[in-house]
């Protein structure tokens, strides 16, 4: 295949394929290296971000996806009749900061941090795609762990885990509750 | 009182409601004041009662933990007390923490962006792999090995609460009342002898120091020699005395 | 919203879509006529083809769609043959065996069992074709029961539900139970 079709194709695989798909299968379905993948997919990337176009490919982790720019939310939701995503809770957002920053996590560990029970929160990210179960530990009862999904990375614009901002330090803290105390 | 001007139910759970407190009060994190902190908790959740709110399990028995810690720091060796303070520290520490960065997420996690199904090619995602039956036999027990280990909580779930026997204070001054009815006076060291752990050592003191504020019992003697006496038969007799 | 922008709107809204969708739908959703939607996916075809890219915008009747070009139909359909021959995730194979000791079961009997919401599993499941929906319970709700599929039982190499090796009874369980904890 030539060189210009070779980025159609992928183009086109990654489209295809809906959900997040590994550079090393697109290699082997088009026979060529998993780095010639990577560097294609940049060049895509660049190019739709530079068109403005209202789609773009995204990088999570090892793979690939095509999907739309933020922006364009509105008249999507519009068009396919959705409500509004609901945000987060706070109970769903700080099970989802220990699990994000910790995983694999067991539920108990998350209910140590928090304190409470999480069962049903747990489930509820389970369901928004955002956590998955990540196999059990081997450990009396074994239990099962949790981790992120490559939609939690997409929804939080990073292409992985590392890419988390890094856990506020100890000095931050304290200037946070000083600030917090001038308000009250 | 002070009126409360944050909706009752709002916070996720006992240390949501610690921290908190310990913000409007301008405690130290690094170093909790106990029984401020404690008293302005059973204040909360008397209100919480006041006003028919279910009370999970999990806020009593962080009372009831503030409780013991109150206890153990008034005993003369209080490295105990001191642990389980800088432990529920920790904690609050890392819950703190914890809700800072589900705020970061929150901020900056957005749910706008779409993507779509799979191309309907005809793909047929048939699986072509096999198995021996007994893959699926090792999968069931895995699944339900999890199931059966639901029905008694592990005994970790309860780490630092259960495993600390309480001791009522009210049970040892009721103990300790029994054993000097009748105008007998014990020896001190003696009043300790049938407590079995910490707690209950812990309760005992702190019974014989209710009592002798009360002025039922007086303590007699020096050293080894300190004798637990009854005041007036055991009688109520403070407000005589005033 | 400025022009560039409504072309990138449109192609946002086409992609997201997946079916084809009607001009005057588009329209409403971004507040345009419908003529003009006419216009601007017209550009966006000639745009895409002159580009030789991977995926292009057809017209059907007064409608759009995004699609593939043919050209490419072979690597995408190897890359779709290659995601399904991964092996079983941990959680299908415990969704997969709890059904098939317990069929028919319904979606909640199998939650409960494992204590995790378990709906993306099943319909994994389905698409591979392991299991299928086998009627409703005649219950409040009427919620469909699960059983598993002749292709399952050529994938475990056996003819039929009842050579599935016999689940441990509980006494064995117990044994087991009492060897995990002198583990401890």
């Amino acid at each position: 295949m030539e060189k210009g079709k070779i980025k159609a194709a992928v183009e086109a695989v990654i489209f295809a394929c809906g959900t997040p798909v590994e550079a090393q299968r697109i290699a082997q379905a088009l026979d060529i290296s998993s780095d010639e993948v990577l560097k294609i997919c940049g060049q895509l990337m660049d190019e739709y971000e530079k068109e403005g176009r209202g789609i773009r490919i995204v990088r999570l982790n090892d793979s690939f996806q095509m999907c739309t720019v933020e922006e364009f939310a509105q008249p999507i939701r519009t068009v396919l009749d959705l409500r509004r995503n609901t945000p987060l809770s706070q109970a769903a957002a700080e099970v989802l900061a220990v699990i994000a920053y910790n995983q694999p996590v067991t539920k108990a560990f998350v209910e140590q941090v928090r304190g409470v029970d999480c069962s049903g929160v747990i489930s509820g990210l389970i369901s928004r795609q955002l956590i998955e179960e990540k196999g059990r530990l081997e450990l009396p009862g074994k239990p099962l762990v949790y981790g992120t999904t490559e939609h939690f990375l997409r929804c939080f614009n990073i292409s992985s885990i590392e890419e988390l901002p890094p856990l506020p330090n100890d000095e931050e803290d304290n200037d946070e509750n000083e600030n917090s105390e001038q308000v009250k | 009182m002070e009126k409360i001007s944050y909706k009752l139910d709002a916070f996720e759970g006992p240390l949501d409601l610690l921290l908190h407190l310990i913000e409007k009060n301008k405690l130290n994190i690094y170093d909790i004041q106990i029984s401020e902190l404690l008293e302005q908790y059973m204040e909360h959740i008397e209100l919480m009662q006041q006003q028919d709110l279910d009370i999970a399990g999990e806020f009593l028995a962080m009372a009831s933990k503030l409780v013991q810690i109150k206890s153990a720091m008034l005993l003369p060796k209080f490295e105990e007390a001191e642990e389980m303070r800088r432990e529920l520290s920790g904690q609050l520490i890392e819950y703190q923490k914890c809700k800072k960065v589900a705020r970061l997420l929150s901020a900056n996690i957005s749910f706008d962006s779409f993507c779509r199904d799979p191309a309907k090619i005809k793909a047929d995602m048939t699986y072509r792999r096999s198995h021996e039956p007994s893959y699926l036999t090792a999968a069931y027990l895995t699944a339900a090995g999890r199931g059966k280990a639901k029905l008694p909580p592990p005994e970790d779930a309860f780490s630092g609460i259960v495993k600390r026997r309480i001791v009522s204070v009210s049970s040892r001054i009721i103990s300790i009342m029994k054993k000097l009815w009748g105008g007998q006076k014990k020896k001190y060291s003696a009043i300790f002898d049938d407590a079995s752990d910490k707690s209950e050592l812990v309760a005992t003191f702190l019974a014989v120091l209710e009592l002798i504020k009360g002025k039922r019992v007086r303590i007699e003697g020096e050293g080894d020699e300190q004798e637990l006496k009854l005041i007036n038969g055991g009688g109520k007799n403070w407000k005589k005395e005033k």
